[in-house]
């Protein structure tokens, strides 16, 4: 998984190799993660979400291999 | 010409990889580091990016405008890294026979840039810095 | 800045001039010789101006841009004389502190000064030329 | 008086002195000019009129030492 910007500062890392048995939905991802890092909740609401340079939602699934990202709304111009 | 780049935006040479014979209009967006932002003084900019997705968003932009407006080109570079006052982070070129599509369509990428872009800018004040998530203006 | 000009439109010069710490967004539109009009292949423009009245007319369209948008600097140069294909005939750009102020009174004052200033525009083809004579694009 | 672009043309001439006793409206200096230069006629419904580098109309008036200009719709930019 990769994180960024404030989202990066609060996993206190860019990347973090999650294991998964089979397709997740990525809300399961979220909550597994959430569980580590409580401050995560009041990110839900706002949470963008790419697999494999894609965008996505929660509801999407991830399989074994594919790149979950995970980062704030966007700000750049 | 998509690019994400570290160093200072060449203005010139941007306009020039969008300018053709058929152009009559080029439009240019350029956005600058400003002084101040939420009512404090900003010392400088820090900018960071997800390289490959946003490289492939910023082509999704272009190509979209190219399909919807008639237009010769469009170039889009975005600076990542530290900026100072007064420097630009972003530069949009866009040429076309006629200008209200090259306005348009410059507008269009700007405006689709700052909400599906992914590229993050932290304010750095004084007294601390802020990341910046979403676009209120 | 306001001018009418013989050579070569320098935009660096231009962009510079309106620039400001305070602004956030600076628009620039570039009027740049097409190689065809009117189904005709053009093989150079000449321009011609009242100039006294053009510089004022020019004037008078910065003043109400300034006036009706929050910007920090509007800049207009036109170039009179010979031109070849590909090169500028009319520069302006725009800083404010937000870009939607800067794309509106760019446009605003290129559609102004099509209907207002005093400059006219002759096409110039292989097989003669011809004054153009009001806009109908 | 000043004529710009195809009327500079068809007048000949950039400049025209014109004697005027009194205040005229533009409208008549206009026809008197018309007898001279007949194709002039054809300017009547687009011609743009200026006087002292300020746009006015066919209804205005000069007086004796004011710069009256005409000059066809512009196509600058």
């Amino acid at each position: 998984m990769r994180f960024f910007a404030s989202l990066k500062d609060l996993i206190g890392d860019s990347e973090l190799e999650v294991q998964l048995e089979e397709k997740t939905s990525v809300r399961d991802v979220f909550h597994q993660l959430e569980s580590r890092f409580p401050e995560l909740k009041k990110y839900q609401p706002i949470l963008l979400v790419a697999i494999n340079l894609e965008y996505a939602n929660l509801d999407a699934f991830v399989s074994p291999g594919d790149e979950l990202s995970l980062f704030p709304p966007v700000s750049g111009g | 010409m998509i690019q994400i780049v570290e160093s200072k935006i060449e203005r010139e040479e941007i306009v020039k990889s969008v300018s053709s014979s058929e152009s009559g209009a080029i439009v240019t967006f350029d956005g600058t580091v400003r002084n101040h932002a939420r009512g404090k003084q900003v010392t400088h900019l820090h900018y960071e990016a997800f390289p490959e997705m946003a490289a492939k968003e910023l082509e999704k932009i272009r190509a979209e405008a190219m399909d919807r407006w008639p237009l010769n080109g469009m170039a889009i570079v975005h600076r990542i890294g530290r900026m100072e006052i007064d420097e630009s982070s972003v530069f949009i070129a866009v040429s076309a026979a006629h200008r209200q599509d090259a306005f348009e369509a410059c507008r269009f990428a700007i405006d689709t840039l700052k909400t599906t872009v992914p590229i993050w800018k932290k304010e750095h004040y004084q007294d601390g810095e802020v990341w910046i998530e979403g676009y209120g203006e």
